[in-house]
Parts: C-alpha cells; structure tokens; sequence
C-alpha cells in the first residue's frame, strides 16, 4: 500500500467541503488507478474507526467526509453550546419521504400523497436545503417540481437514493407494526 | 373548552410519531393532532379494527371515522377541513357502492380501489419514515465540520455555476424570513347556509362546472369555506347537483344536474 | 493515559471553529485537570506529526487546530479550486438574489434586505462579472447602484430579467401559514 496515497486523501478528506466521492479523487490524483484509490480509502477509514478515536471518515451524500464519533455527542454539543440537534418534525419527515420516493414531484402531488396540504412544509424543507426546486412540470399551471437535495442524502447518512429503505424493509417494518392483540 | 370525556390518564399529547394508544373501554381517546392527517387517521382505524387494508368494508370504515371525528377534543380547524374533506370522498365511496350505477360508468372498477391504492402507498411512506428517523438519529450524533479549514492565500475564482431555481429559492427564503415578522389578520365574514347555498347555486349556473378545492380554498375564513363545503354537500345529496372527482385527494368537480328536483332550488 | 480523554479532545478540535485553547478545554473538561489535558493533547499531536498522515495538528491563534500537512499543499489546491469554482457561498447566492430582485439597488439596500452588511460579498459578485456598477443614486453621500450583468443572464440561461422567476410565483410558494402541519 502506497502510503503517500492515502496521506493525501486523508488531506484531501479533511479539507473538502462536501463529501469527497471516488470520483472526484481520481480526477485529482490522475494518474492513480482507481482500484488503489479504493483501497487506500478503505485502509483510512479502517484506521480510524478501529482505533481509540474521536473523528472518524463517514460515508454519506455520495463521498467520504470527517466526522466526529456519536460517543461524543456530549462533548461536542457543550463546545458548540448547542442544547441538542432538533430532529425533523413528522410533517417533514413525511413530507421529505413523498418527495424522496416520488421525485420528481410537485406540491399537489405531495399533498394528494399525505392527504394534507403540504405547503408549509415543502417550505421548511426548503429552507433546510434538504429539498430543491428543479423545474417546472409542463402542465396547467406550470407548478414547481422538487427533488430531493445532495443535503438530504448526507443528513440522513446516504450515498444515493438507492440507499432508501427498500419495499422489503417497508413491509417488514409493516409487519411488525400489526397489533397481535384488540 | 375541553368538554369531552377526556380519561385522567391522557393528560399529555403523546408524541407525534406514535402509534396513538387505545384508551381503556373502547373508546379511542386521542386527540386529531397525534394523526399527520386523515389517511393516518384511517389507517388508524384499519389496524385498529383489524380490517384487510384490500377489502375495507366501507360504511363500516366510514362509520367509525365520523364517530372518531365527533369524539375529538380539541381541533385544529385548518386541519379539519382536511379531515372532512377525506370523510366526504368517504361517503361518496359508500354512495358508489350502494347506489345501482349507470352502466355506463365504467362497472368493473371497485369504487374503493383509488382509495387502498392511496393507503397502500400511505403505509409504505409512513413505514419509510421509521427506518429514515433512524438513520436521522444516528446522523444527528456525528458532527461534522461546517467551516473551510482556513487556507493561505485565495486564489482567482472565475467561472461560477447559478442555478435560476437556486437562486430564486434564496430570494424566496429572504423574503420570508423578512414576511416571518409581519402578522396576518385573518378576518370573516359571518354567513349562513342559505346565503352561501344561493351563491353556490348562481356560481354553478354561471360557470356551469365549478373546481371545488379551488372554490374551498378561495374562502377567506374557514367557517366560511366549511359551511359551502356542507352547502356542496347538500347539494349533492338533494342530487340537485353532481360531483366527480378524477383522481382520489386531487380535486371534485361540481356541476348542476340537467333536472334538478325542483324542491330544492334555493330562488 | 486516558485514551478516552484523548479522544475526546481529538473530536473537539476538530469541530471547533476557532483554534481551541488549553483553557477553553479545562473548562469543557470539567473536573479533568490541566496537566492532564495539556499531556493529551500533546500525545495526540505527536500520534498525528509521527505516522503517515495527511492532516496534523498545529497550534496557532491561542489554540489547537487540525491543518493539513504542507507536503500536500498542491492536491489540496487542486481540490479547493474545483469545488469553489462550483460554487456560490449562500451569502453570495443570497446577495445576488436581492439584487436581481431589486435591481437597481445599493449597497445599504441590499445590506437592509438580507439584515447584514454586504460590502464584501459585493465585491465578490463583482470580481466574479455577475453584478456591476451602473452609477450613482442621487441621495446623501451618492452611493453606487448596482445591477445584475449580462453574464449573469448567461448563467442563469436567461434572456431577460423578466424570466426570473415572478412575484407570484414567488408568493405561491411563500404563501399560508400553516404551523399546524409544520
């Protein structure tokens, strides 16, 4: 293993401001066989999570990035004096599932989805960056069409939205949701 | 304002992603704010009474949902007009089943098939939320770093990519956080069944055909709009007039019938 | 040594903004005393400089803070460029919207409608052509107009400002209060 490979995307990691994918390593360092990358960046990673470390490399929104590791939570809330991370409502959840699911998807189509109108939701989401508007959809009206952000993918710790929770998991958890008693 | 038999055991709002508890008896005491909205309410009551979400008996579905929207405590108007909107397409549904149909109209289609449809893709989002709010949790402990290492010297940055809808999207969000400040008054008008049903009935023979959420929502107030939502309610009862709807949740369009009863004419 | 404490500091530097000093930890680290923190802190710094490793940790303005390592000082250009070329900050985005919007506009305008002084991202805006100086308004102390350019128009696919998204639009998805379904 090439040692200098993996300093510099350790460097690399740490300075990019969005999560840094394979792709975007081997425009860098052309010349480098993207196997090597690969292995270099699964060496890293490796190093950090087996040993006694308070960062680690995450995957998330389609690339690799530093973060700190949960046991610290505390720690870290205290230094930042942020009382705790407000977790999304149920409304936006929901919403961003629609969307997440549906996309590309316009606000009467989410609604019709939720059976609730979903406007003032679709704006909070907005404004979190965790959806976008992409177009308009040629249709009466011309309403916005939103998808789904890159922000939404590394908020929730996916690489792609291949990454949803699949049909299969969705029934299990079904299942499991089906009161055995009255 | 409470006045309900509210059970000393359900003094708190439980919270917004659970499963709402059954209280003892039968009743199921819980407030309409727990539910994200009316087809969480009906699923609700699907599992509750352990009915198969494909073959949903639906005066008996559409029965326990009124009897449920009349047992709630404490509601929120703006959401209940969603609640009876849902409770009206209900009972719509039952009419379609009960009534002989035309046969013209397509006879094969099980009038409840949009709505399991609707329900079936309902659960599988609310089943979604519950693997992604754990993904959420578990990201929500991992910080990460949302400042730029700092760099010595900047180099010159020429080409930039814009995106119209990006940068709109910014203009909006600026907008409204300025707009967050300013307060909205929300005035109405008192009116009665008989002044909005003479003005429905004028609208429908004016336009012939009337978009019926556009009509709702155009409302100023929503007693206002609940009252022609009840007008449009009656109308379609007394069959003076007809509504349909292309789609479940999308919109119901209203027209008068060719021969309205004449009894009914509101002149 | 505590290895926890160790940790601990690692994830603490790494989140904090500003270079994280020895006293700043005490006080975070209450209960642990200075000599202590001071030793990890140190065997974290040198388990960083010895191995092969991209990133270090130095000590600068009054504190401790992760860098990366100069032997990859080129790379990490590489990257920065390609990834800011990309990209508008949200105050530029943000600055530039409100002109577009208000153009023709001045500086204290545009620093009254987003609620923060906007000099400097103007004069980014202006380095970067997508904004330009038009004159001067006539009222106390002349202040310079300014106003979208034509390459602006060129980014965004425009061939008039009266494609930018309308009022309406705007006011579409601005619209309702609805907290209860927030």
């Amino acid at each position: 293993m090439n040692s200098r490979l993996k300093e510099t995307i350790e460097a690399l990691i740490f300075v990019s401001q969005d999560p840094l994918s394979l792709e975007r390593m081997q425009v860098l360092l052309e010349g480098v066989p993207g196997e090597d990358i690969r292995a270099a960046v699964d060496e890293l990673a490796g190093d950090y999570s087996a040993g006694d470390r308070g960062i680690h490399i995450v995957r998330g929104g389609g690339g690799y990035l530093f973060a700190t590791k949960p046991a610290f939570d505390r720690d870290v809330r205290r230094l930042l004096q942020i009382e705790r991370k407000n977790k999304l409502t149920s409304a936006s959840l929901e919403t961003l599932a629609a969307i997440a699911y549906h996309q590309p998807v316009t606000q009467s189509e989410i609604s019709a989805i939720r059976g609730v109108d979903s406007t003032y939701t679709l704006k909070t989401l907005l404004e979190k960056k965790l959806i976008k508007i992409v177009g308009r959809k040629k249709a009466p009206g011309n309403p916005l069409v939103y998808r789904t952000s890159e922000q939404f993918l590394l908020y929730l710790g996916l690489n792609s939205l291949d990454e949803l929770p699949s049909e299969e998991e969705m029934s299990r958890i079904l299942q499991e949701e089906k009161p055995a008693d009255a | 304002m409470t006045e309900g038999p509210a059970l000393p055991q359900d003094p708190v709002e439980p919270p917004m992603d659970a499963v709402p508890a059954a209280g003892p008896s039968d009743g199921y005491q819980v407030r309409l704010e727990i539910f994200e909205g009316p087809l969480d309410l009906l699923l609700f009551l699907i599992r509750k009474k352990k009915i198969d979400i494909h073959d949903i008996p639906i005066a008996a579905i559409t029965r326990h949902y009124l009897e449920y929207l009349g047992k709630k405590e404490q509601i929120n108007l703006d959401r209940e007009a969603e609640f009876l909107f849902v409770a009206a397409l209900l009972i719509y549904i039952k009419s379609q089943m009960l009534l002989p149909r035309e046969t013209d109209l397509a006879e094969q289609d099980d009038p409840r098939r949009v709505l399991v449809n609707r329900l079936l893709e309902y659960q599988k989002i609310k089943a979604a939320c519950s693997l992604l709010r754990e993904k959420e949790e578990d990201q929500l402990l991992q910080w990460k770093r949302h400042f730029l290492p700092p760099l010595p010297g900047e180099s010159d940055l020429d080409v930039v990519e814009l995106s119209l809808f990006e940068l709109a999207e910014s203009f909006f969000v600026l907008m409204k956080r300025r707009a967050a400040d300013s307060t909205r008054i929300i005035r109405g008008r008192d009116v009665t069944i008989e002044v909005k049903m003479k003005e429905l009935v004028g609208l429908l023979r004016e336009r012939r055909m009337i978009d019926f959420l556009e009509y709702f929502t155009a409302h100023e107030s929503l007693e206002e709009a609940l009252v022609s939502f009840f007008c449009v309610l009656e109308l379609v009862k007394t069959r003076v007039a007809v509504a349909v709807q292309d789609e479940l949740f999308q919109t119901i369009r209203v027209w008068l019938r060719k021969d309205p009863p004449r009894q009914v004419a509101h002149e």
